[in-house]
């Protein structure tokens, strides 16, 4: 007996995409920065990087067992999630860091909400807000420098690097010190060389190629740009997010961010600096958790940007991508709903 | 009294200390009427206004009443007093003249009575601006906009809130996370988001 | 075998009985309504059944068997017009309803209606829609290059009929040969012009081609005729031609056949009527194990589940798929990712338009567009989670239907 | 000065004054007309908003029963009982609500029908009606996706594993959501306390209906005749019970060639011959299972596992000797 | 419903914190520590059991257009004579516990109680009513401030629990982790319930 | 009309006996919750000031406000002999205002300080009250705690010995200063700058004599107070040291307060 035809709803053919190949690809547009970071920090990046990736594995697949629905580790969701958290801790820290932030990344920032496509904000950010409240220090002093250069790209004097590693953190302080009406001119005068020295060609270019202090895979925009063009090339992720992104942070950062008045900031330095690369293309583009409509894609984009700086500027933080990424996370719902495209012909709503 | 200040209450009361996230206060509304944001944003109105008058109304209480008689001690007495008066004394008014957004708000309006957010405001104000020495017309003016900011940050989370509700009652949630508990989830994982706000230097 | 449902709206009504003795283009069916055509026999012979047969919309429908007696004569009835170039627009509409033509694109909207617009709408343009619908199908494509001139007295005959003063032939730009055809057959004096236009699904889906040709945009809602425009199949044009020039109802069409497992894919002028499987033989049969039998195109088509269904007015081709090119993966939950927003012709975001449909939010779904899908598939087609989009928007606007249908008591 | 004592007590009660009278004088300067009999009736209402009654919810029901002063709707899910006490509030008289339970007219498995089709499409019979109709042979049927299960916000329904669609008598109000559901309309709503069914909907003749579906009603007409009650006839190819003659004799399950009849009844009660008996026949000859065996002017025997209690040699013995035996004679294996 | 099933059913079945989503607000703020929760529970179940005495006392006198306020003045009243009594012997607890303890007036948890039980009972059931559910309350307390002190902070009622290598999960002192601490318990319950509901169908069906 | 009277009597009279009952107990409660406050605070002056409990104070109030309160300090005297000053600072915490008592020898350092008032977060912000003690639970339960009764909370003891411009919160061990508790840099903070403040004002006062502040009340001062007030309270708590270097961010931004 020959068997039925199958009958379904239009169309009947389809594009050979499918959630796997996204994941995967994502995987492997971060494969650069991991080797890079590697390069970098030495193996325990790896070291880190794997701990993180297995431990968001097997809690995703624990949990799917334990809720009785199919095991479904295997489309590569966890994988990019533990990868993108191995990325957003510093180097140096011990090894239960990332486990624990990949635990809690994947059971309460994912499968709490029914796993993949429905939890509201980036598990990853999460989780490494989480680490951040969690364990402050060991996640804002465990700096390892890049190989053969100094924590923060620079050599400096006389100002306290061991703890304030990135080049952003020094920014920040030495910011602090300039309008600080309390500092000695002495003081003053130092902190602007320091000042000179970041916004310097070989500083940008130390923080273009990622020989920098800072989180395992954030540092080089380099290679994540690489991985991210090849994202683009596949059409996985739109170029509205990002470009919305670091546009506002650039408006921003030269009107306000400079230490002598307005438009005095260095944008180059911010966009480079404090992950916002790694911020703008892998994370505020996260399909789940961001907007779907075209224009809610640039609103989201600049909210990420303005948050951002704002919380560099005046926040506790020093870089505020993923804070500011997670609270567009929660408006995303809303302005998914208030940005629905104009439907084709559609009329002036009447009343 | 300067404008600095003032708006460093204000982006305080919403963001930094926002009283859902951060404070814990009035979390009975926030988990009930937060499942669409239509009627979200209608209940946030409703308590930005009664926050307002109620900080109002009770800076008088507190610094022409309690004070001068020496009776401080009776301020929770004396303030849910008013609090209770004054809700009812809205819903009467919001049922008159707007049936709609009565309904909307269903059972909750009468318990903005029972919104610790409201009381809350209240005592908070007079530990934060009234029994300091700050001059009358300074503690009133701080007074009345940490009210009105306190609830304009209540609103931002509910309202934020139940348009994530929204999207989460389109599947997903295992049945036994469904409704509160999720609603919890949530919460604490914006009030992690929101510790993003913390150390704000204004 | 011809089925009684062949157009939209209402199926026309038996007008012959078991045992009668029909000839070719004799009417069997009466239509049923003002939305809806006649039906002829496509052959001479005697109807051997009334009753109800697999449909290839979807499900049964009443039809009539005819059996044939190979003679093929022709009905009375059938001469040609003397003075075409004399008929009034009514005259023309007349005919159109008497042939029983419907749109041969694959909707089968009837004509008649089409050409009738209301005295409030004015028609300046009659678009000739040759930017073949789907992907596979080349019926128009033949008919375009076969008979253009045919093509273009039939559109002409449109025109007048609504009025129009200026007719554009669209051609997706990747036909050069038909646009050739087309301009060579242009006479002078006809205020006819053929544009290419980008090849782009769905390109050939109405409200988009007249935003393509005419920059104007039908209203959510509308109709073609909201913005003065006819949007009017190749093959309709055709059609429309035979019933004036020749006499002929419409009582057969050109059909593709095609898909990998078909030995020799071919176009078929097809009685309407034909069983499919008499078709299959004549393109040589079928080399492998279908998985799918679709009529019309792989983006909207409808899949059947036997070759023993006739050949209907807006059946526009058949494809095949062979059992290894069926789609059979289950969803996996939506990533979210934007993609069916992004393709949407009609600029909807069928990501939320699904979820609402779901939880059977239909209100909310109508307001947010729902009704306004064209389900062209373009959606499900990029879903790399493999929603079933478009069965999720057929399902709800049937609920959205029941609903404002249901009386309130 | 005065005390605190006595500030306290002045000022507090002051104010208590002070606002009591305000709210007094506001709950009159605001009153709002809202009829306490709408908030009564809404107490007694089951809550559930399914609609059953026609009226958005069961405040619109409530309003409506209070415009109209009277009963407008029946109330399935509150049954009898809500719409005594709505019509207690009302000041009416409640009209007797029959209760009712949704009956599926269709019993087919996978495994026991043919499929003509393989289905690929969202788990919901009126959107597999829209792409393909039924994937089932028979198109009469029921679909077995569900949809009935969807709707019911009672989760009265349930598919096995086969297919087969079973309604909890327990759950089931008999709103009549999954009735209005189905798309090919095999759900009905009959009284309460019916228990046999017929479970099939085909209206083929005998042969095309059984080359489809191996339980489906194959028009031989057996159950019509031996009907004893008439409740049976033939609808086009198909039987159908007159729920108003039936008396859940069981007789029509029983004989049934295609066990297209379902009877539910669990346990009936079982014929047991008296003393009396005096041979006489009359009983062997009516019953329809042959239950009944012995020798003429001997007292006659029932076999114990065949009767199935229909009661029909009760009324034709004539030595009234026959008596009915508790509702656990036998159980009847589902 | 005897008299044993009304005093317990605060406990699990109609616990106010974890099955009816009541008194959120001091659940979430004081139970950082199980020190704080072991007070504001034993202030709350104080104020509890006063007002629920005194309210059904008085439940036939209380014309019911005003009884909400009047039940907030009894209820206010109990709450300052709490706070009154704290200060002068627990001045430490009372310190921690901060607005909390004038903030009991609007525990949903009270006037909940009052509204929905003790303006319907008599005095004797009215007063177990309120020591059940106040048990309850601080059962569900002193369960939300153990976890959050020994995860938050390695320490329980001030001592440590683990060794001096434990590095505290800082976030579970602060507002999110008190949330989804609060949360997951919740969904917990919510399983057990199930479970239970599902067994005792079980039962009832075989 | 009847009913308006009944609804308005029965509040009336409810309220009537509750604060009948109220002011009775507040009565009862009022002295021992005041005179434990003096006590505490006496108390708490003579621990700060390392001085003995005979020691004799004599209060000043000056002119200055500072966050929002008069300041006041007292002058200790031990058998007429000067032993140093003391006085109470407020720093806005994360969750409360934290009172201090500082103690100060003439010379200007600090003897010692005391927190009297906090309400910050228990296992966070109130760790500025932490002893650090090595006890377990397991050790108290099996009554092999060691006894730490009189050890001063380690963070406090950190102020011993500082002169002003030492008092600067600090991340690390390794930096000169009060190192602050871990994810509690707005605790840590609060009062290391209120009692920086204060001291400095205590300082000028009684070094240079004068009182600094003619303008107390006004709107300036008033306004100067509450900004050191709102940085704290704008600031989260376990965030600001997140930031590994927002130690300085209370006076980053502001003026000093009193001139």
């Amino acid at each position: 007996m020959q068997e039925h035809l199958v009958v379904s709803a239009s169309p009947h053919i389809r594009d050979d995409v499918s959630v796997r190949k996204v994941m995967y690809s994502v995987v492997i547009a971060m494969v650069p920065a991991i080797v890079g970071s590697i390069y970098f920090y030495g193996q325990r990046a790896l070291f880190l990087t794997l701990l993180s990736c297995a431990a968001a594995v097997l809690t995703e697949a624990v949990i799917q067992k334990l809720r009785g629905v199919p095991v479904a580790v295997t489309d590569g969701s966890a994988l990019v999630t533990g990868i993108l958290l191995a990325f957003n801790i510093p180097p140096g820290v011990p090894w239960w860091i990332p486990v624990v932030g990949s635990i809690f990344a994947i059971a309460i920032g994912k499968q709490v909400f029914g796993g993949l496509g429905y939890n509201p904000l980036n598990p990853a950010l999460l989780g490494r807000a989480f680490l951040l409240a969690s364990w402050p220090v060991h996640m804002t002093t465990m700096w390892l420098p890049g190989r053969g250069g100094t924590l923060s790209g620079l050599s400096l004097s006389g100002i306290d690097v061991v703890t304030q590693a990135t080049p952003l953190a020094i920014m920040n302080s030495v910011s602090a010190v300039i309008s600080d009406p309390a500092s000695t001119t002495h003081q003053i005068v130092q902190a602007r060389e320091v000042l000179a020295h970041l916004g310097s060609s070989d500083a940008i270019a130390n923080l273009f190629i990622g020989n920098v202090g800072g989180c395992i895979g954030e540092t080089s925009a380099l290679l994540l740009l690489i991985g991210a063009a090849y994202l683009m090339f596949k059409h996985y992720i739109s170029w509205r997010v990002p470009a919305a992104y670091i546009m506002t942070v650039a408006v921003l950062i030269s009107i306000f961010g400079g230490t002598s008045g307005l438009f005095t900031g260095n944008a180059l330095f911010h966009i480079l600096s404090g992950g916002l690369i790694l911020g703008a293309f892998f994370m505020a583009t996260d399909m789940v958790t961001s907007p779907v409509t075209p224009r809610g894609m640039l609103v989201f984009g600049v909210g990420c940007g303005i948050l951002t700086t704002v919380i560099r500027l005046i926040g506790g933080y020093p870089e505020g991508v993923s804070y500011s990424i997670l609270l567009m996370n929660i408006a995303t719902p809303l302005i998914d709903g208030r940005t629905l495209p104009k439907k084709f012909g559609e009329v002036k709503p009447s009343g | 009294m300067d404008l600095g200040q003032l708006f460093a209450i204000i982006i305080g009361a919403i963001f930094v200390s926002n009283f859902v996230l951060a404070r814990f206060l009035g979390l009975c509304p926030f988990v009930g009427v937060s499942k669409d944001p239509a009627s979200a944003l209608g209940m946030g109105m409703a308590v930005i206004f009664v926050m307002t008058i109620a900080s109002l109304v009770t800076w008088f209480v507190y610094v022409f009443v309690l004070e001068p008689l020496g009776i401080t001690y009776l301020r929770t007495i004396a303030f849910i007093l008013v609090i209770a008066t004054l809700v009812q004394f809205v819903e009467m008014v919001i049922e008159k003249t707007s049936p709609a957004l009565h309904r909307s708000l269903g059972i909750y309006l009468p318990l903005i009575t029972t919104n610790c957010a409201v009381l809350g405001v209240a005592v908070v104000n007079v530990d934060d601006f009234i029994i300091t020495d700050l001059p009358n017309t300074v503690s009133f003016i701080y007074t009345v906009v940490h009210g009105l900011a306190a609830g304009v940050g209540f609103t931002l989370a509910l309202v934020l809130m139940a348009s994530i509700r929204q999207r989460l009652q389109l599947g997903g949630v295992p049945k036994s996370m469904q409704g509160i508990p999720i609603t919890f989830i949530v919460a604490g994982l914006m009030a992690i988001a929101f510790l993003g706000f913390s150390g704000l230097k204004i | 075998m011809i089925p009684l449902r062949q157009s939209l709206g209402a199926p026309a009504e038996a007008c012959v009985t078991v045992g009668d003795d029909v000839k070719v283009g004799q009417r069997i069916g009466e239509p049923g309504g003002f939305v809806s055509v006649p039906v002829h026999a496509s052959i001479s012979g005697k109807v051997a059944a009334v009753g109800r047969f697999p449909h290839p919309g979807g499900g049964e429908d009443t039809a009539i068997v005819i059996e044939g007696d190979g003679l093929d004569e022709w009905h009375e009835s059938i001469k040609p017009h003397d003075d075409v170039g004399s008929l009034t627009a009514d005259e023309i509409r007349k005919i159109t309803l008497d042939a029983g033509i419907a749109g041969l694109g694959g909707a089968a909207f009837p004509t008649h209606v089409k050409l009738s617009p209301p005295e409030s709408k004015p028609i300046d343009t009659v678009i000739l829609n040759g930017a073949e619908c789907e992907p596979w199908l080349t019926a128009d494509h033949r008919l375009m290059l076969e008979r253009p001139g045919d093509v273009l007295r039939g559109m002409k005959l449109l025109m007048k009929a609504v009025g129009a003063d200026r007719g554009i032939v669209g051609v997706e730009s990747n036909k050069p040969d038909a646009v050739a055809a087309l301009r060579a057959a242009i006479h002078d004096g006809a205020n006819i012009t053929v544009t290419a236009v980008q090849v782009k699904y769905p390109q050939g889906a109405e409200k988009q081609l007249i935003d393509a040709l005419l920059r104007r945009q039908v209203p959510s809602g509308g109709l073609p005729m909201d913005v003065g425009v006819v949007v009017q199949n190749i093959g309709t044009a055709y059609a429309v031609y035979e019933a004036c020039y020749l006499g002929r109802p419409l009582m057969r069409r050109i059909l593709t056949l095609t898909g990998s497992p078909v030995a020799r894919p071919s176009n078929f002028m097809a009685r309407i009527g034909t069983l499919l499987s008499s078709l299959i033989e004549q393109a040589g049969g079928l080399k492998t194990d279908i998985g799918k039998m679709i009529s019309g195109g792989p983006m909207m088509g409808i899949a059947q589940f036997t070759t023993d269904v006739p050949v209907v007015k807006g059946m526009s081709g058949i494809l095949f798929l062979a059992r290894g090119e069926v789609n059979e993966r289950q969803p996996d939950p939506c990533l979210r990712c934007g993609a069916c927003v992004h393709v949407c012709p009609m600029k909807l975001v069928p990501v939320m338009l699904e979820k609402l449909v779901i939880h059977e939010r239909i209100e909310q779904a109508v307001e947010i567009g729902l009704n306004d899908c064209i389900e062209c598939g373009s959606c499900s087609y990029v879903c790399p989670s493999k929603r079933r989009l478009i069965h999720y928007f057929k399902y709800g606007k049937l609920l959205a239907a029941q609903k404002s249908a249901a009386p309130t008591k | 000065m005065l005390s605190v004592v006595a500030t306290s007590v002045l000022t507090l009660s002051g104010m208590a004054a002070l606002f009591g009278a305000i709210l007094a004088v506001a709950s009159k300067a605001f009153a709002v007309h809202r009829d306490p009999k709408v908030l009564e009736i809404l107490e007694v209402l089951p809550g559930v908003n399914c609609g059953a009654c026609g009226f958005p919810g069961c405040q619109g029901y409530a309003e409506a029963a209070v415009a109209a002063g009277e009963i407008p709707a029946a109330c399935p899910p509150g049954g009898s009982d809500a719409a005594e006490k709505v019509a207690g509030i009302l000041g009416t008289e409640a009209g007797e609500i029959l209760p009712v339970i949704a009956v599926v007219h269709c019993s087919a498995g996978f495994s026991n029908s043919v499929q003509r089709l393989k289905y690929d499409g969202i788990e919901d019979c009126r959107a597999a009606m829209l792409v393909s109709g039924s994937p089932r042979a028979c198109i009469f049927g029921c679909l077995s996706l569900g949809t009935c299960k969807t709707v019911c916000p009672f989760n009265a329904v349930e598919l096995d594993d086969e297919g087969v669609v079973h309604i909890s008598r327990e759950r089931c109000t008999g709103c009549g959501k999954c009735v209005e559901a189905c798309p090919v309309n095999i759900i009905e709503l009959v009284p309460m306390d019916m228990r046999v069914h017929i479970r099939c909907s085909n209206h083929d003749k005998g042969k095309a209906a059984k080359a489809v579906c191996e339980v489906s009603c194959i028009a031989c007409q057996l159950c019509v005749k031996k009907c004893p009650y008439d409740a049976i006839h033939m609808d086009n190819n198909l039987a159908v019970i007159d729920y108003s003659k039936c008396t859940n004799c069981g007789i029509c399950a029983a004989i049934c060639p295609t066990k297209a009849i379902i009877d539910e009844v669990k346990a009936r009660p079982r014929a047991i011959i008296g003393r009396g008996c005096d041979g006489n026949g009359k009983c062997k000859e009516v019953c329809p299972v042959k239950a009944i065996e012995g020798e003429p002017g001997e007292r006659h025997e029932i076999i114990g596992d065949k009767c199935i209690g229909c009661g029909v040699c009760l009324s034709v013995c004539p030595t009234k000797s026959i008596s009915m035996v508790g509702a656990l004679g036998h159980q009847k294996g589902r | 419903m005897s008299v044993m099933k009304e005093f317990t059913k605060g406990f699990y079945k109609e616990n106010p914190v974890f099955r009816l989503a009541l008194g959120l607000c001091p659940a979430l703020a004081v139970s950082t520590s199980v020190e704080n929760a072991l007070g504001m529970g034993a202030a709350a179940t104080f104020v509890l059991i006063g007002s629920n005495m005194v309210i059904s006392i008085l439940r036939k006198f209380i014309p019911a257009k005003v009884r909400i306020p009047c039940f907030i003045v009894i209820i206010a009243s109990f709450v300052t004579i709490v706070e009154l009594m704290m200060g002068a012997y627990l001045p430490e607890l009372s310190k921690s516990l901060g607005i909390f303890i004038p903030l009991i007036v609007v525990n949903c948890v009270i006037l909940g109680r009052a509204e929905a039980y003790a303006s319907k009972h008599g005095i004797f059931l009215s007063v177990l009513d309120g020591i059940g559910m106040g048990l309850g309350f601080t059962f569900a307390l002193v369960l939300l401030g153990a976890i959050r002190e020994i995860l938050g902070d390695g320490k329980l009622m001030g001592y440590m629990v683990f060794g001096p290598g434990f590095q505290p999960v800082l976030l579970m002192i602060l507002a999110p982790g008190a949330f989804i601490t609060l949360g997951l318990l919740m969904g917990y319950f919510n399983t057990l319930d199930d479970r239970r509901k599902r067994k005792l169908e079980k039962d009832a069906s075989s | 009309m009847g009913n308006f009277f009944k609804l308005v009597g029965t509040l009336t009279i409810i309220a009537l006996v509750a604060s009948y009952g109220l002011s009775v107990v507040y009565n009862a409660t009022h002295g021992i919750t005041e005179e434990y406050k003096r006590q505490e605070e006496a108390a708490a002056r003579i621990e700060a000031l390392a001085c003995s409990p005979d020691a004799t104070f004599e209060q000043t109030t000056t002119e200055c406000v500072l966050a929002g309160r008069r300041f006041e300090y007292f002058t200790a005297y031990n058998d007429e002999k000067l032993v140093g000053y003391s006085f109470k600072a407020y720093g806005k915490g994360y969750s409360s205002t934290i009172e201090t008592i500082v103690g100060v020898d003439p010379s200007g350092t600090i003897r010692g300080i005391k927190i009297t008032d906090q309400r910050e977060t228990p296992g966070l912000g109130a760790k500025i009250l932490e002893v650090a003690s090595l006890n377990t639970l397991w050790a108290v339960l099996s009554g092999n705690a060691k006894d730490e009764t009189g050890v001063r909370p380690w963070f406090q003891v950190q102020f011993d010995g500082r002169v002003p411009h030492e008092l600067v919160v600090v991340k690390s061990q390794a930096a000169e200063g009060i190192l602050a508790i871990t994810g509690a840099t707005i605790s840590s903070d609060a009062v290391t700058n209120s009692v920086r403040r204060g001291l400095e004002l205590v300082l000028s006062i009684v070094e240079r004599g004068d009182a600094p502040c003619e303008s107390a009340g006004g709107t300036a001062v008033a306004g100067d107070a509450a900004a050191g007030d709102a940085a704290g309270d704008a600031a989260g708590d376990a965030a600001g040291d997140a930031a590994g270097d927002a130690a300085e961010d209370d006076n980053a931004g502001s003026p000093e307060v009193v001139r």
